[in-house]
C-alpha cells in the first residue's frame, strides 16, 4: 500500500428529487449526505449498511453513472467532476463498477462473448481476432471455460454470471473496482469460491477494491478497512478488526449484534434495536440514528454529530467511545 | 432455428403461419392458380351472378367474372397494402418511440402526445380525407393507414424503451462508455424486437381489416380492382340472392386475418421469455 | 288512419324548401309546399297551382301571374302576393338551391306584388325556360318566417326544421337523422279526392338492401325508384310489391373532355363512342330495364332528334383510331375515367369502357370519388377527368336542361363540363333560349343535338326507366319525372 | 411417533415440462412435533420451497407429478385428493404460512385491513365449522363475529409490535415498509390460532437488524403459544438462532436431521460438514464445496451428494437408510463422518 | 389530494392534445379538393355566384385565418354549419350522439360481460378444452370484418329468419325524448314496449360491434389473469386456504383488470369509430351514419366536427381510464 491515496472522496452529496404531477418537487431523498473517505492503492475498503442507505449510490457516483449533487472525487490526484465526457470516460476506464445484480447487467439477448467484447469495441480498435483472444483469456482468468462465450446469460448460474460481470470489467484493465454486494443471494458454498476469485484476481491484476456488502462476516474476511453507512452518511470507519471487535457507533454495535452466528450468542434473546430506519426523504434534525438509538440524549435530537476520531476509528456520534452495547445475558442453551 | 422449431410445435402458430404462407403463395402464383386469370379485367356479361359451380368455384360477380379468380388476385392487393402500410408504420413508429422513450423529458412527452393525437384521429376520417385529396387508390389507402397506424408502434416501443432504459444492463453499457446511439440500436432495439414482431403480426391483420373497411366504404381501390373489401361492398346490392359474392371475400379476409393473429399469438408465446418461463 | 311510409336513400336533413333543390329531398318540398305551377304526370305537364294563369309582356321580360285567392297556409294565414314576393326574394338572397337557377335571370328587387293576387317578375332578358322553372317558386308563409328571423337570416335557422307552407301535408314530427311525418292538411286549396293517406312518413334508410327488404316485409309502402335491375327482379317476384314502370328523363352518358388531347380529336372520339358495349351494358348489366338513348336528349322529350345510336363496333373504332394515329402518332396516353363512389352503374360503365379500350390497346385508369369531389373536379377543365359516366336528371322539363346546359358555351365550364364548343351549335341553342314558340325551339334543339351527335362529343347510353317500388296496396301514384312519384296527395291505400 | 404433528414420508415428486421430468423431491422425510421450531436448511434450489409448498398444497397442479410418499398432518393425508375438503379446512386455519417475500405476497390492490378481514372471515378460529350454503362470493360475515375478530386483529398487531394498527389497516401494502409487512404476515399466520406455521425464508428479504427482530418474534411466539414452526432457510446462522431441530436437505433428499446443538457441533453427513465449513465465520470462508447441484432431470441414483462427495463409493448408488447418530439425530449416509474413511472413494473408481 | 392532482395533470394535457387534434383534422379536411362554396351554391350556380358565396363564407381568406376563426368558434362550442343544411353541426352531432353512445355502450356491456369472465375462465382452465375453444373463438372474433359480419347476420337473422328487425333504432319514433338514450328514456317514462323494441333493434348491431371487442377482452383478461395467477400473493392466498372462487374472481380479477381497463378505454375508442361501418349497415341513426353521409357529400365541416367528437370521446375515455386506474390501482397514487 502506497501512501498517496488513489481515490479521494470528500463531502460527496447526492440528492434525488421526488417529483409529483406537474413536475412539482415534493421533496428529496438524501441518498448520500456529505460522504468522504480515502482509498489507498491496493486496499480493500468495505462498505456496509442497511438496504437503502446509499451504498450503491456511492458506488455509482464514483463510477460516474450517477452525477453528484455536490462534492469532489479525485482519482490519482485528478478531479473527475467537471471533465468533458470523453476525458471522464478515459479516466473511468480505470475505475469500474461491478453491478449488484450481474445477471441484469448483461444484455439478455447477447451471448456472453459478445458482451465481453463490447468494452473493447468501444474503447480500443483491436481487430476482431485479438478481441476474441482477449475474451478467451479473460474468461479463463475468472475461472470459466472459454466455451461459455457462446452461452446466453440466462443459461449460466448466478455465481457464473458474477464471474462474467467481473470479466467484463477486467477487459478494460481497471485499477479500482467497486464490487456491489458481490455475494448477495449466493449460497455459502458458492460464496466461498467467488470470494476466493476476488482475492486471486486482485493479486493477478493488482486491483484496489471497494467492497460493498451487508454481510459483515464476509467483510471481515475480505477487507482491510470498513466504512459503515447509515442513511446516506458514513457513521463509522476504521480498520476491520478494530471496528468489528470494538465498534464505537451505536449503529455499528447493533448491526454487529444483529447477525446470528453459529455457536455464537443468541442475538434474538435480547436484541435491543427497535423500529426501522427513518424515511430518507424526511430526516429529522440532529443525528439520523436518534429514532432507534438506545442511548439517545437531547443533543442527538438537535445536532448532527461531526466526525470524530476515537481510537483507530472515525465515528459520527456525540458519544463515540462512551456508549457500549447492552451486555447480553447468556442463554441457557442446549448443552453442547 | 430453434425459434422455427418452437413455432412448428405450437399448433395455433403453425396454422397461422400456414395460412399466411398460403396467402403469399396465392399472391405470387395467382396467375397460375386462377382458373380465369383474365377475369380481373375481362367480363362476360352473359354470365353474371352465377352461383358456385364446378366452373366457378365461388360463382361469378356482377360483371360475370369468376369470383374465385378475383379473390386470388385480391390477395396481391391485400398483401401489398398490409406489408407496405405496416412497414411504413413500423418505420415511423419505432424510431419515434425509441427516441421518445430513450430521451424522455419534454421532447419525449411531445412526441408521444403527437402520437396520441394521431391515435385519436379516426382512421376512417383520415383515410377519407386522403382518399378525397389524392383520389382513392391503393397507394392512398396505404398512406392513410400508415399515417394512422404508426402511433401503435411508437407507443409500444416507447413503453418498452422506458422500461429497458431503467434496466441495469443498459446502465451498464452506458457505464462502459457506449454511446447513446449504440445503446439504442444495439441494446434496446433488439430487446424490443419480439414485442415489435408480435405487434406487427397482429397489426397486419388489423390493417387488412381496416383496408377492407375502406374498400367497403368505397374509399379504397377503384373498380374493377379485385380488392376484397370493395368486392363485399359491390356484393351488397345482390344480397341475399348472390350470397357467394359477399361470402367468398369475407371468408378470405377472415382466414388471412386469423392467420396473422394466430401467428402473432404464437410468436408472443415463443418470443416472450416471461411467458416461456411461465409455461415451464 | 291510412299511413304511407317511404324509405329514401338519403337524409332529410333540412326542410327548408329554398336551400336545397335535389331529387333526394324532393318529398318535403312537394308535400309541404306549393309552387305557382306544378308538374304532374309523365310526360310532364304544367298545371296551374297557386297561380291560375300568367301573361308575358311584349318584350318577353315581364311575367305576370294571377294567384288564387283561396289559399291558406297551415296555420290558417291567407296567402297573398306578398308571400310570393318574399319567397322569391328569399331564394335569391340565399343563393342556394333553386335560387341559383333564377339568379342569372332576375336581379333581386325585380319582383313586385301588383295586388293581393297578382305578382310580376321582371327578367334581365327574355327566357324561354322561365316557365319551366315556375314550379320551383315554392311559397312560404312570410308572416311566420319573418317572425322567426334571427339576425336577418331570412328564417334560415327556423326553416331547417319547421314548415311554413301551404302544402298538402303538415309537418307533424321531424328528426333530421330519421325523416319526417306529415299529417294531411284538410284545408288544402286543391281539395282532396275520396281516398287519401292521412299520414305520410318519409324515412332515411341508407342501405338499398335494407330498403328492399323493408318493403318486402311491409315495413315500408314505397321506395325511391332507380333500383338496380337485379333488385327490381327481386321485388317483382314478391306479390305484395308492385313496380310502377315509367319512362323517365334521366340520361346516362359518359361526358368526355373535348378540350384535351387526344379527346379533342374527332377521330379519337369516334373511336371512343364505338368502343362502348351499349348492348351488353343495357341488356346484361341493366337487364334491359333501360332504353337506349342515342343522344343527350331524352328520347321521350320534344326536340329529340331521331338518329340511330352509335354501335359497339371495335373494328370501326380501330379504323377511327388508326385515322387518329395517322395524324398524331401511335402513342396514346392513358385515359382517366372518374366514377361516382357508391354508384355502381358508373363503376360498371367505366369498367366496361376500360374493357373495350384495352382491346384497342388503350390503357384506362379508373378513379372513384364521392359525387361532390368529382363534381368539383368536373367544373374545372384542368381537373375534369377525361371521361365521367353520370346521369343528367330532370331539373326542369325543357331541352335546355340537357343539350343546352351540357353543350352550350354559355354554361362552360360549370355545367358544360365537356369543354365542348361549336359556334353553330351555340347559335342555335342561344336562339332557342329566347324565342317562345315551341315548334321552332324543337327544331333548333333537334338540329343542335344532331350536330353534337355527329361531333361525337359524348357517349350517350340510355334513358332511365323509373321503377317505382310500392306495396301492392298503394294506388294512384301519379308519377312525374320531376317529383319522382313522391307527390303523395293523390295516392291512397286499397287492400 | 404419536406426538408427531406433521410427518413427511418418502415424498417423491417432480414436474413434467419441456425438458422432461424434473425429479425434485426424492424420498424426502421430515417429522415435526407440536411446539417445536424445525429448521429446514440447504442450499438454494435444493427443494425447500417445494417441500413447503407440497405441504401447503400450492404446487402448480398442471405440471406436478407425485411419484410416492405421504404427507400427514394430524391424521389428515395432505396429498389424497379424496380429502380435499379437510385439507382446505386445515390450510390457513391449522397450518398457516409466512412467505419468503413480504414485498410481493400481499395483494397490491386491496388494503391491508381488507386482506386481514378476509382471512378472518374464512379462517378465524371463531368461525363455525361446516360448509356454508351461500355462494362463496356472497357469504356473509356476521357483524358480531366481525367485531370479535377485529379485536383479535388489533391484539395481534400489537403483539407483533406493529405501531398504530388502526391506521395500518387502512393502508395499502406498498405504503408500509418491508419489516412491517413481514410482521403483518406473521400476525396473519398467527391469527387463525394454528398448530403449525410454515415459514419459507421469512427474513431473506430483510435487513439484518430487522431480521433479528423478526426471528426473535417468531421464537417468542413459538415459546409462548406452543405453535410448531417449520423454518425454511439457507442461512445457517438464522437456523442456529431459533431452531430446536434442523433438517438438512440436499437436492431434494433429507440427509441429516438433528437437534440444533448436535447439528452444529457434531455434523455427521459429509454435506453438512462441508456446509458448515464454508461459513465465513467458520474460518474456512473461502473453501466452498466444489461442483454443482446435480441436474434434476438426470439425478444420480441413490444419494444425490455422491457427485460432490469425496467419501462416495459404490454403496452410495443406493439411497442409504436412516441411521441414528445420536439421540434424535438421524443421518442418511453410507459413510457418515463418525465412521472411518471408506476404502475406495467413488471418485477414484470413476477416474 | 394526490388523486385530484393526478387527474388535474391529466386534464392539463387534454387541452393541447385536443388542440393538436383540431389542428391535424382541420388541415387534413381543408386539403379535400372540394369547394364548399360551390357545393352550397348548387350545380346550377355560375362562377360569379360561387365567388360571392365564397367571400361571404370567408373562404377566400388564408387558411390560418380560417383556422383561427374555427378554433375561436370551437371555444364557444360552435362547430360551424353544415354546408348542405346550414344546420349547426354541434346540434346535429349532439342529436346523434346518444344513439351512438347507446349502441357503443350496449356493445361495451356485452363485450365486458362476455369477455372478462370468459377470459378469466380461459386462464384458470389453461390448456383445457374450454381454453382452447375460447382461444380459437377469440382469434376468430378479431379476424371477422365487422361490416361483413353485420351483413351476414342481417341477412340470416333478419331476412331469412325474420327474428330481428332489419335496421334502425326502434320501429316507431321512439319514446318521449328526455336524454336521447332510448333505453333510459323508455325506462323513465315507463314505456316498456319501446324499451324492448329498442333492445330488439339493438341486438344485432351491438353484437356485431361487441364481438371483436369481447375477443380482445378475452385475450387481455386471460393474459392479465395468467400474469397474476402465478404471483406470490396468489400463492399466499392459496396457501392460506382462501376459497378458490374468491381468489379467482376477487383477488386475481381485480389485479388483472388493471391492464384490462386500459384496454377497455382503447376499445371504447375503436368501437366508437367502428360504429361508422356498423351503423351504415344497420341504418343506425347515429354519428356513424352522419359521418358517412357527410363523407358522401364532402361536407368538410361536418367531417371535421365528427372527427373532433370522436377524438374528444377517445381522449376523454382514456382520461377516464387514467382516473379509474387511480381507484383500482392504489399504487398509481404512490
Ligand atoms: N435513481 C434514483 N432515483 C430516486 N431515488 C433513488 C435512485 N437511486 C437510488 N435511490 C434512493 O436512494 C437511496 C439509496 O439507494 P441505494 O441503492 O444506494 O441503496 P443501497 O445501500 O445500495 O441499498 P441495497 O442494499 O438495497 O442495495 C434509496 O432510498 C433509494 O430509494
Ligand atoms: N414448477 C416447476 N417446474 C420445474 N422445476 C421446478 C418447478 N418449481 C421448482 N422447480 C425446481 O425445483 C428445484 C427446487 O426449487 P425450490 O424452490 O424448492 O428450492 P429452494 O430450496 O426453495 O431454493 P431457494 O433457497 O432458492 O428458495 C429448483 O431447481 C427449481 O428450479
Ligand atoms: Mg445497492
Ligand atoms: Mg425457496
Amino acid at each position: 500500500m502506497t501512501d498517496a491515496p488513489i481515490l479521494t472522496v470528500s463531502d460527496l452529496t447526492v440528492r434525488f428529487p421526488i417529483r409529483g404531477p406537474f413536475a412539482r418537487k415534493l421533496g428529496e431523498i438524501k441518498a448520500l449526505d456529505g460522504v468522504g473517505f480515502d482509498l489507498a492503492q491496493g486496499e480493500i475498503l468495505g462498505l456496509v449498511g442497511e438496504s437503502g442507505c446509499g451504498k450503491s449510490t456511492l458506488g455509482k457516483t464514483l463510477m460516474g453513472i450517477q452525477a453528484p449533487t455536490s462534492g469532489s472525487i479525485t482519482f490519482e490526484g485528478k478531479e473527475i467532476a467537471g471533465r468533458t465526457p470523453r476525458e471522464a470516460r478515459a479516466l473511468r476506464r480505470r475505475l469500474q463498477y461491478a453491478y449488484q445484480d450481474p445477471g441484469a447487467s448483461l444484455d439478455p439477448r447477447w451471448k456472453i462473448g459478445k458482451s465481453l467484447e463490447e468494452p473493447l469495441i468501444i474503447h480500443t480498435d483491436l481487430p476482431r481476432k485479438e478481441r476474441l483472444a482477449k475474451v478467451r483469456e479473460i474468461l479463463t482468468s475468472v475461472g470459466l471455460p472459454a466455451g461459455h462465450a457462446d452461452l446466453f446469460p440466462h443459461e449460466i448460474s448466478g455465481g457464473q454470471q458474477r464471474r462474467v460481470g467481473l470479466a467484463r470489467i477486467l477487459m478494460l484493465n481497471p485499477e479500482v473496482v467497486i464490487l456491489d454486494e458481490p455475494t448477495a443471494g449466493l449460497d455459502v458454498s458458492v460464496q466461498a469460491t467467488v470470494l476466493r476469485l476476488f482475492r486471486d484476481l486482485r493479486e493477478t491484476f493488482d486491483l484496489t477494491y471497494i467492497f460493498i456488502s451487508h454481510d459483515l462476516s464476509v467483510v471481515r474476511l475480505m477487507c482491510h478497512r470498513v466504512a459503515v453507512m447509515y442513511l446516506g452518511r458514513i457513521v463509522e470507519v476504521g480498520p476491520v478488526e478494530e471496528l468489528m471487535d470494538n465498534p464505537k457507533h451505536p449503529y455499528t454495535q447493533s448491526l454487529l449484534a444483529a447477525i446470528p452466528k453459529v455457536n455464537g450468542p443468541r442475538v434474538t434473546e435480547n436484541f435491543w434495536l427497535e423500529g426501522e430506519p427513518a424515511d430518507a426523504s424526511n430526516l429529522p434534525p440532529g443525528c439520523r440514528f436518534q429514532g432507534r438509538c438506545p442511548h439517545v440524549k437531547p443533543i442527538c435530537r438537535q445536532e448532527d454529530p461531526a466526525d470524530r476520531t476515537v481510537g483507530a476509528q472515525t465515528v459520527a456520534c456525540h458519544f463515540a467511545g462512551e456508549v457500549f452495547p447492552p451486555v447480553p445475558t447468556p442463554k441457557e442453551s442446549t448443552p453442547a | 432455428m430453434t425459434a422455427l422449431k418452437r413455432l412448428l410445435a405450437d399448433r395455433a402458430a403453425s396454422i397461422g403461419a400456414a395460412l399466411i404462407l398460403g396467402l403469399i403463395l396465392v399472391a405470387i402464383f395467382a396467375p397460375v392458380l386462377a382458373p380465369y386469370p383474365g377475369d380481373v379485367t375481362a367480363f362476360h356479361l352473359t354470365e353474371r351472378l352465377q352461383p358456385p359451380s364446378a366452373d366457378h368455384l365461388f360463382g361469378t360477380d356482377r360483371m360475370g367474372s369468376d369470383v374465385f379468380s378475383r379473390i386470388l388476385f385480391g390477395a396481391r392487393i391485400t398483401i401489398t397494402i398490409a406489408v407496405i402500410a405496416v412497414g411504413v408504420s413500423v418505420g415511423i413508429g419505432v424510431p419515434i418511440g425509441l427516441i421518445a422513450g430513450y430521451y424522455g423529458g419534454f421532447p419525449g412527452g411531445f412526441l408521444m402526445r403527437t402520437s396520441d393525437i394521431f391515435l385519436a384521429v379516426p382512421q376512417i376520417v383520415l383515410a377519407i380525407a386522403i382518399a378525397q385529396t389524392l383520389g382513392p387508390s391503393v397507394e392512398n389507402v396505404i398512406l392513410a393507414l400508415s399515417l394512422t397506424y404508426w402511433p401503435f408502434w411508437a407507443r409500444l416501443v416507447y413503453a418498452e424503451t422506458r422500461s429497458l432504459k431503467a434496466q441495469t444492463f443498459v446502465e451498464a453499457a452506458l457505464a462502459l462508455g457506449a454511446s447513446d446511439l449504440r445503446v439504442m440500436v444495439l441494446h434496446i432495439l433488439p430487446n424490443t424486437a419480439s414485442a415489435i414482431i408480435v405487434r406487427t403480426s397482429i397489426g397486419m391483420g388489423a390493417t387488412i381489416l381496416t383496408a377492407a373497411a375502406l374498400g367497403f366504404l368505397g374509399l379504397g381501390a377503384p373498380p374493377p380492382t379485385p380488392e376484397w373489401g370493395r368486392t363485399i361492398s359491390e356484393a351488397r346490392e345482390f344480397l341475399p340472392e348472390a350470397w357467394w359474392y359477399a361470402a367468398a371475400p369475407g371468408l378470405a379476409i377472415f382466414l388471412v386475418v386469423m392467420g396473422f393473429n394466430l401467428l402473432g399469438d404464437g410468436l408472443r408465446d415463443i418470443l416472450d421469455p416471461k411467458l416461456r418461463k411461465g409455461s415451464r | 288512419k291510412d299511413r304511407y311510409v317511404h324509405a329514401n336513400n338519403s337524409a332529410y336533413d333540412t326542410l327548408d324548401p329554398h336551400t336545397v333543390r335535389d331529387v333526394a329531398r324532393v318529398a318535403s318540398r312537394l308535400n309541404f309546399y306549393d309552387g305557382l305551377y306544378r308538374w304532374v304526370d309523365n310526360p310532364p305537364q304544367l298545371i296551374p297551382w297557386l297561380a291560375t294563369e300568367h301573361s308575358v309582356s311584349e318584350d318577353g321580360l315581364t311575367w305576370t301571374f294571377t294567384l288564387r285567392d283561396d289559399v291558406t297556409f297551415h296555420d290558417g294565414t291567407k296567402m297573398t302576393a306578398e308571400d310570393v314576393v318574399y319567397s322569391f326574394e328569399r331564394m335569391l338572397e340565399l343563393k342556394r338551391g333553386a335560387g341559383s337557377l333564377f339568379l342569372p335571370m332576375i336581379d333581386p328587387g325585380q319582383t313586385v306584388a301588383v295586388d293581393d293576387t297578382t305578382v310580376a317578375f321582371t327578367l334581365k332578358e327574355p327566357s324561354a325556360i322561365f316557365a319551366a322553372l315556375v314550379p320551383d317558386i315554392l311559397v312560404v308563409n312570410s308572416t311566420l318566417v319573418k317572425e322567426n328571423e334571427v339576425d336577418g337570416d331570412m328564417g334560415q335557422a327556423y326553416m331547417i326544421d319547421h314548415v311554413a307552407g301551404s302544402g298538402s301535408y303538415m309537418l307533424q314530427r321531424y328528426d333530421p337523422a330519421r325523416g319526417f311525418i306529415g299529417e294531411r292538411f284538410a284545408d288544402h286549396f286543391a281539395g282532396w279526392g275520396e281516398k287519401y293517406f292521412d299520414e305520410i312518413e318519409f324515412r332515411t334508410v341508407l342501405e338499398t338492401n335494407t330498403r328492399i327488404q323493408g318493403l318486402m316485409r311491409g315495413d315500408y309502402q314505397g321506395l325511391d325508384g332507380y333500383l338496380a335491375p337485379d333488385q327490381v327482379e327481386r321485388l317483382r317476384a314478391d306479390e305484395d310489391v308492385q313496380i310502377i314502370e315509367e319512362e323517365s328523363m334521366r340520361v346516362f352518358h359518359i361526358a368526355m373532355h373535348n378540350g384535351r388531347a387526344p379527346l379533342d380529336d374527332k377521330n379519337f372520339r369516334m373511336a371512343m363512342v364505338h368502343a362502348f358495349d351499349y348492348d351488353g351494358y343495357i341488356n346484361e348489366i341493366m337487364q334491359g330495364t333501360v332504353a337506349r338513348n342515342p343522344t343527350i336528349m331524352p328520347g321521350n322529350l320534344w326536340g329529340a332528334p331521331d338518329v340511330p345510336g352509335y354501335d359497339y363496333d371495335l373494328a370501326k373504332a380501330k379504323e377511327y383510331l388508326d385515322a387518329y394515329k395517322a395524324e398524331h402518332g401511335d402513342e396514346v396516353r392513358t385515359i382517366k375515367i372518374g366514377t361516382l363512389a357508391g354508384f355502381s352503374e358508373t363503376e360498371q360503365a367505366a369498367a366496361l369502357m376500360q374493357n373495350g379500350l384495352s382491346q384497342l390497346g388503350i390503357t384506362v385508369e379508373i378513379e372513384s370519388s364521392p359525387w361532390p369531389v368529382i363534381s368539383s373536379a368536373m367544373q374545372n377543365p384542368d381537373t375534369m377527368p377525361d371521361m365521367v359516366p353520370y346521369w343528367k336528371s330532370t331539373y326542369y322539363v325543357d331541352p335546355n336542361n340537357w343539350v343546352g346546359e351540357l353543350y352550350a358555351s354559355r354554361y362552360a365550364p360549370t355545367r358544360n363540363v365537356s369543354s365542348y364548343h361549336n359556334d353553330a351549335v351555340d347559335e342555335k341553342l342561344e336562339k332557342a333560349l329566347v324565342i317562345t314558340d315551341q315548334d321552332a325551339r324543337a327544331e333548333l334543339y333537334s338540329d343542335a343535338t344532331t350536330q353534337i351527335y355527329e361531333d361525337a362529343a359524348g357517349i350517350w347510353i340510355y334513358n332511365t326507366k323509373w321503377f317505382g317500388p310500392y306495396a301492392s296496396s298503394v294506388k294512384n301514384v301519379r308519377f312525374c319525372p320531376v317529383g319522382n312519384g313522391q307527390d303523395m296527395r293523390w295516392a291512397y291505400l286499397e287492400e | 411417533m404419536t406426538d408427531a404433528l406433521l410427518t413427511v414420508e418418502g415424498l417423491s415428486l417432480g414436474f413434467r415440462g419441456d425438458g422432461g421430468f424434473a425429479h425434485i423431491l426424492d424420498g424426502a422425510n421430515m417429522t415435526m412435533k407440536r411446539g417445536e421450531i424445525m429448521g429446514l436448511v440447504g442450499e438454494s434450489g435444493c427443494g425447500k420451497t417445494t417441500l413447503a409448498s407440497a405441504i401447503l398444497g400450492v404446487l402448480p397442479r398442471h405440471a406436478l407429478e407425485v411419484r410416492g410418499g405421504r404427507i400427514r398432518f394430524d391424521g389428515i393425508d395432505m396429498l389424497d385428493a379424496g380429502q380435499a375438503a379437510q385439507q382446505q379446512a386445515v390450510r390457513g386455519r391449522r397450518v398457516t404460512f409466512i412467505p419468503q417475500d413480504p414485498f410481493t405476497s400481499l395483494n397490491p390492490v386491496f388494503t391491508i385491513g381488507q386482506q386481514i378481514e378476509e382471512l378472518m372471515k374464512w379462517k378465524s378460529p371463531r368461525r363455525p365449522v361446516g360448509p356454508s350454503r351461500a355462494p362463496t362470493l356472497l357469504t356473509p360475515y356476521p357483524r358480531a363475529r366481525r367485531r370479535a375478530d377485529r379485536e383479535k386483529i388489533m391484539e395481534m398487531l400489537n403483539l407483533v409490535q406493529l405501531p398504530r394498527p388502526e391506521q395500518l389497516l387502512k393502508k395499502y401494502p406498498h405504503e408500509v415498509s418491508g419489516g412491517q409487512r413481514q410482521r403483518l404476515m406473521i400476525a396473519m399466520a398467527l391469527l387463525p390460532d394454528p398448530d403449525l406455521i410454515i415459514a419459507d425464508e421469512p427474513t431473506t428479504a430483510l435487513d439484518v437488524t430487522i431480521q433479528a427482530q423478526i426471528l426473535g418474534l417468531l421464537r417468542n411466539l413459538a415459546n409462548d403459544r406452543g405453535v410448531a414452526v417449520m423454518l425454511t432457510t439457507h442461512d445457517l446462522g438464522s437456523a442456529y438462532e431459533i431452531c430446536d431441530r434442523i433438517t438438512v436437505m440436499y437436492a431434494g433428499q433429507d440427509v441429516e436431521a438433528a437437534p440444533v446443538a448436535e447439528f452444529f457441533n457434531r455434523p455427521t453427513h459429509p454435506y453438512t460438514a462441508k456446509l458448515l465449513a464454508s461459513l465465513p465465520e467458520g474460518g474456512g470462508g473461502m473453501t466452498g464445496i466444489p461442483g454443482e447441484l446435480p441436474s434434476f432431470y438426470a439425478p444420480p441414483p441413490g444419494c444425490r451428494f455422491q457427485t460432490r462427495c469425496d467419501r462416495a463409493t459404490e454403496a452410495c448408488r443406493i439411497r442409504p437408510a436412516p441411521d441414528l447418530a445420536g439421540p434424535a439425530h438421524v443421518v442418511r449416509c453410507a459413510h457418515p463422518l463418525f465412521q472411518t474413511t471408506p476404502a475406495t472413494p467413488l471418485k477414484e473408481v470413476q477416474a | 389530494m394526490r388523486r385530484l392532482e393526478i387527474i388535474l395533470s391529466r386534464l392539463v394535457w387534454f387541452i393541447p392534445t385536443l388542440f393538436g387534434l383540431v389542428f391535424v383534422v382541420f388541415f387534413i379536411s381543408n386539403v379535400i379538393p372540394t369547394d364548399p362554396a360551390r357545393i352550397i351554391a348548387g350545380e346550377n350556380a355560375t362562377e360569379a355566384q360561387v365567388q360571392a358565396l365564397r367571400a361571404e363564407m370567408g373562404l377566400d381568406q388564408p387558411l390560418y385565418v380560417q383556422f383561427g376563426r374555427y378554433v375561436a368558434d370551437l371555444a364557444t362550442g360552435d362547430l360551424g354549419k353544415s354546408l348542405y343544411t346550414q344546420r349547426a353541426i354541434s346540434e346535429d352531432l349532439l342529436h346523434r350522439l346518444p344513439a351512438t353512445l347507446e349502441l357503443t355502450m350496449a356493445a361495451m356491456v356485452v363485450a365486458i360481460g362476455l369477455g372478462v369472465p370468459l377470459g378469466v375462465i380461459s386462464a384458470v382452465k389453461r390448456n383445457s378444452m374450454i381454453d382452447q375453444t375460447l382461444r380459437v373463438l377469440s382469434v376468430s372474433g378479431l379476424a371477422v370484418a365487422s361490416f361483413w359480419l353485420a351483413m351476414e347476420l342481417q341477412m340470416y337473422f333478419s331476412t331469412k329468419l325474420g327474428w330481428t328487425p332489419l335496421n334502425g333504432r326502434i320501429a316507431g319514433w321512439g319514446p318521449e325524448e328526455i336524454t336521447g338514450f332510448y333505453l333510459l328514456d323508455s325506462l323513465l317514462t315507463g314505456d316498456w314496449a319501446s324499451f324492448w323494441d329498442t333492445l330488439h333493434h339493438m341486438l344485432l348491431p351491438a353484437i356485431t360491434l361487441a364481438l371483436p371487442a369481447a375477443a380482445t377482452l378475452v385475450r387481455f383478461t386471460r393474459a392479465g389473469v395468467l400474469e397474476v395467477i402465478n404471483s406470490n400473493f396468489v400463492l399466499y392466498e392459496r396457501a392460506m386456504g382462501f376459497p378458490t372462487t374468491l381468489i379467482t374472481w376477487k383477488y386475481v380479477l381485480r389485479n388483472a383488470l388493471i391492464s384490462t381497463v386500459t384496454q377497455i378505454g382503447l376499445i371504447f375508442g375503436s368501437l366508437f369509430a367502428g360504429a361508422v361501418v356498423v351503423e351504415a349497415v344497420f341504418d343506425w341513426p347515429g354519428l356513424g351514419t352522419y359521418a358517412v353521409q357527410s363523407i358522401l357529400q364532402s361536407d368538410t365541416k361536418a367531417i371535421l366536427g365528427f372527427s373532433i367528437i370522436v377524438g374528444v370521446v377517445f381522449i376523454g375515455v382514456n382520461l377516464l381510464v387514467d382516473i379509474i386506474h387511480t381507484f383500482i390501482d392504489p399504487r398509481t397514487l404512490k
